[in-house]
């Protein structure tokens, strides 16, 4: 059985935390009205990404989301160029076109977030044939929400998978809601990962707090994939902290229910890993340290970083014509 | 003192008039219910209608339409909304292979009375995928009619026409009018579709809008009269049928034509405008049909960018004072 | 437990019988020249349909697809009008607007054919909500084949039945074939009725050629349905004994496949129960006399129609402008 | 003697010979491996690619086009095939949303290099869902191109050329051309996108069209010239990239424009280049510019109706007569 050893449980501290203060600086900049547009925060879910990009390796492949920054960072994403992005300049990842809801990167193999729901489920499944015509032992991860999952191309795109036995991994991260909409309304089912067996692909349920967890079950599928026995779906089962994005106040999530997942925030529950293997809390307190002096980098590049110029942009359209 | 409205809440008033008059309306989409849609039209239907017929429902785009094109023919009057017109790409199938063509199969005997309700237009940096205007795709399928409204008055009286209507009809709002304010009467009317309205006449020019780009033409409109320039400003409000004649009055009366929408001027309905003026009024014509249209790109997601890619008034000012040149 | 009496074998027989004619007569009228367009025929299938609508009342809805001039008879469509609108007659049901893949019936409740793959599914949705806003005890049957499971569509309607509790029946007609992919190739399931699980919607799997069995699953499915318990699943196992159309010779079908399912030919099922029940083959005989004859009147019909105005054509469609 | 081809047979070869030069073309479709394809474009690629690069797809047109947007995002180039340009709406949100996006998405940094071939036209009572054309669709949309060619040996070079863009191309076959045969040499050869061709000069009237139409124009043409009328017949090839400059040099020079397309006349690309043309060659004009389009209307399948709904040769004919009597 898998266990995680000191390097990856810091690693994975690290990241999640990066997650955290990244959306939380980035929600304190759309208020002050430095980053316009949909802001989809990702606090709550840090272990999914993290889990999952945890078992991959540099040159796999992840598609992501609307509520992207999170899969952008555990994939190795620079946080510079994501803030210069959310700020419009032109040292981000999009050129400042883009925003919130299309980071991609081509290094770290992020072939970029969607603002359409459920839009990256087909393309990963291009990615992964392209894999398998190259005959690499590469795999694609592609996180999409509940919401996304009653979208059509889910079920089309599974079955894809499954006939031609691509090297996917469908990354289901079940936070309980789409926009406003309970996730118990739009599904009779409690397990979303029920909808994989019809198409042939295998399904599974986790608990999506626990990046351990998820790192182990991503890496049995990724083994699974790079053997060439096809895709597999897990569901990972979490909570989105916050309203559906920055302006959103939530006020439709019982208390309760928030109560709950946030006595089982992942971040909490990593931290407690690290106590448990015995890492010392200075050592914690310096990886905190530092991703305050990157946030804050991060923050200063974006702000001082140039705006696109309007007539380059004009000029550069002409490709268009 | 007249009753003034937003635009939100005109739309609002025409949903529930109609699900009170005929209890065959209901609505269907994304957050319609407790919460009231994305832009407050739907708001507080829910507790008067309660949740039979005003119906939450997942992101299945396709689906959902298909829903109410299949309800429509069954005998019921459904309005789906979808929540951004970029997403109607989605439904596409749906409006182009069923909802239009469904009368037609059934040689008129089998009716489609739905309105499909969603917005479009760019702002707030909403950027890619959520910017677009498409009303040209549903425009160019014959069994749609489309309607895009520029006030709240028109929109209250449209959108309840469009719901007594047989026809699948698509309902496009602007995400920048939903807060605008303008008068709407107490009482019941309803505006026929086809019918165009000529918000302000001059001699010199017509300039054609239709959507949010009929307030920047009057605006621009207003600059003109300041410079000794006269404008006919027509607000189509009303694609599908399009209110051809008012369009040729006004261009034989001109002799000049600016035609102005905010979507990608290649493939746009000021396209089809300007060549059916080019068809049917060439004889009238004393200069070039100019178009002031969405430049030829995605629409980005920075500011200045992405009002470069918008016509702003300052452009329809200078179209019209070109043509004026000739 | 369901037993059928007499008076519904020879009723199934009869419409069955009236099918395959019509289908052979399709088939030869369209090398003839008469009958243009895409011509698919249901021979083969007609167990499906017609158990089906056995079990359904008049006032029932049924959604059908571009292989539908079974689904419209069983429904009770007159095959005069029918025929007609394959020779592209004024006196078609569509006007000769629509041929083959178009035909609808409003008096019968059959909502249409389909010339777009899983196009109906929807639709079959809609037409359960509006029953249930209704508060009737009415059923929708919604037609589609084994191709169009795979269209997002299937899994995105399922899912709407479900959560809305609609008196839908999805009744999967499984006949090996998409045109010419076999079914194996485009699932890796051997029961496509298990992708309605994971929607909420109970999947069962029938021998789709006896019409008994598929007339007593489908009377069990619109009693759930008109008790208000919800949509069901059915995929009836039956097989396409032709080509995809009337130009598609078939030869990718193997022999001993077409061979199998020959020997269980629903007409040869039907026959060997009546005569279990006793009825005498003078009665049938008389029933195949009877169906010559109406097959004779439809085409006579069809062939002395008024092709449609031109003039009168133009004139309509000005509506569109 | 030059070699001929039938249409089917050219795009067989530029596909071949594709597949042959770059290992990351490949090809996927409903029934395109062992079958070949509805119209016989795939023929025995199977046989030499193989099952791994010649791939039939289930019914799923959204994904499996979304899955040649991913594979092109990742380095391959990949050629979708849509059966028929009417199931091309289940596929529109990958196209408008996705391939046509993702370029602008990434800065130019990601590409989308991939093909999707469809085909479209009315004939063969194939009726309301099998015989629309949808090229406004993707015009209308930056990011996109669109190829249209009419004869074998455009088909080829266009393709071959389009398979090795860096941009999503959607090229549209037109079903009465599959059997259609031309001239077409043994030697490797590409052709540009966005170059009009000239298929026959005149002095009177420019014939402007596309596909199909174009030969029906140069039928008309032949006609015309019998009876004294001088043609340029201008084939436009690739509607996105448009040869603009081709188009106003035509107009320029003969002062008469006659737009000839197959799709629904309203929201045309016929209207966007009337309207170009208006806005860009107005002093030029002698007469109003004519668009003979596809009737209104979903397209019936009674043989007479359908042909009525189709520009004929002689509706192309009346249209010129018509513009040289201004
Ligand atoms: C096709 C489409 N429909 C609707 C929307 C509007 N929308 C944006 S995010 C969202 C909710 C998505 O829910 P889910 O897939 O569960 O992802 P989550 O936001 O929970 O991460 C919706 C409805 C959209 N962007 N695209
Ligand atoms: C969306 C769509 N894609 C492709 C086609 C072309 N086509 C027509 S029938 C057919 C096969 C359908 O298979 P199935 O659903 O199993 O029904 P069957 O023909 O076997 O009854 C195909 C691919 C179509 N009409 N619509
Ligand atoms: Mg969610
Ligand atoms: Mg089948």
């Amino acid at each position: 059985m898998f266990l995680p050893d000191k390097e990856l449980l810091i690693s994975m501290y690290r990241k999640m935390r990066l997650i955290r203060r990244f959306e939380e600086t980035g929600m304190e900049m759309h208020k002050l009205g430095l980053i316009r547009g949909y802001f989809h925060s990702y606090i709550g879910e840090e272990a999914v990404a993290v889990g999952a990009c945890s078992a991959l390796r540099r040159d796999d492949y992840i598609v992501s989301t609307h509520r992207g920054h999170g899969h952008c960072i555990a994939k190795g994403a620079d946080i510079k160029r994501m803030m210069a992005e959310l700020f419009g300049k032109a040292s981000g990842y999009s050129m400042g076109r883009g925003g919130s809801m299309h980071i991609s990167d081509r290094v770290t193999g992020n072939i970029g977030a969607n603002g359409i729901v459920g839009g990256g489920i087909p393309l990963a499944v291009g990615v992964g044939m392209g894999i398998k015509l190259e005959q690499s032992d590469r795999v694609a991860v592609c996180f999409f929400g509940d919401g996304a999952s009653n979208n059509g191309v889910f079920g089309e795109s599974l079955n894809l998978a499954a006939i031609y036995r691509l090297p996917v991994i469908f990354m289901l991260e079940n936070n309980c809601y789409a926009a406003t909409t309970h996730v118990r309304e739009t599904s009779t089912c409690t397990d979303l990962s029920e909808r994989g067996g019809g198409y042939g692909v295998a399904g599974k349920n986790i608990f999506g707090n626990d990046p351990v967890e998820v790192c182990r079950t991503v890496l049995e599928a990724a083994e699974k994939a790079r053997n060439g026995e096809g895709p597999s779906l897990i569901e990972a089962k979490t909570y989105r902290q916050y309203g559906h994005h920055v302006r959103d106040k939530g006020t439709y999530m019982p208390p309760q229910e928030l109560e709950i997942w946030k006595s089982r925030d992942p971040l909490i529950l990593i931290a407690r890993s690290l106590e448990d293997a015995g890492i010392d809390t200075s050592e914690i307190q310096e990886i905190d340290r530092e991703i305050e002096r990157d946030m804050k980098n991060a923050v200063a590049y974006a702000k001082y970083s140039q705006e696109p110029s309007v007539e380059e942009f004009l000029r550069e359209i002409q490709i268009y014509e | 003192m007249p009753r003034k409205l937003l635009y939100r809440e005109a739309l609002n008033e025409a949903i529930r008039e109609e699900m009170r008059r005929d209890e065959r309306v209901f609505i269907l989409g994304q957050g319609i219910a407790a919460r009231g849609g994305s832009y407050g039209v739907t708001r507080s239907l829910l507790e008067e209608f309660g949740p039979g017929r005003v119906i939450d429902t997942p992101i299945a785009e396709a689906s959902i339409t298909g829903l109410a094109v299949g309800a429509a023919i069954q005998g019921k009057r459904p309005i789906v909304e979808i929540m951004s017109i970029d997403f109607s790409t989605l439904a596409m199938d749906m409006m182009v292979n069923q909802a239009a063509k469904y009368p037609f199969i059934t040689g008129g005997q089998g009716k489609v009375p739905m309105v499909l309700r969603t917005q479009g237009g760019a702002d707030h940096g909403l950027s890619i995928q959520h910017s677009q205007s498409f009303e040209a795709f549903f425009y160019h399928v014959p069994g749609l009619k489309v309607v895009m409204p520029s006030t709240p008055y028109d929109a209250k009286g449209l959108l309840k026409t469009a719901i007594r209507d047989d026809s699948p009809v698509v309902f496009i709002e602007h995400k920048l009018l939903y807060e605008t304010e303008g008068e709407v009467p107490e009482g019941e009317y309803t505006i026929p579709l086809g019918e165009a309205a000529l918000r302000r006449e001059g001699a010199d020019c017509t300039v054609l809008s239709y959507s949010l780009m009929s307030l920047k033409s009057m605006q621009a409109a207003e600059i003109l009269a300041g410079e000794g320039i006269s404008c006919d400003v027509l607000d189509l409000r009303t694609l599908v049928p399009l209110d051809r004649k008012a369009i040729l009055d006004s261009v034989k009366k001109t002799g000049r034509l600016v035609v102005v929408n905010e979507a990608v001027k290649r493939g746009s309905v000021a396209s089809d405008i300007a060549a059916f003026a080019a068809e049917e009024a060439f004889d009238y014509l004393k200069a070039p049909i100019l178009r002031v249209s969405g430049k030829i790109t995605p629409i980005p997601y920075n500011a200045a960018l992405e009002q470069a890619c918008v016509p702003s008034v300052g452009e329809i000012v200078n179209a019209v004072k070109k043509v004026m040149e000739s």
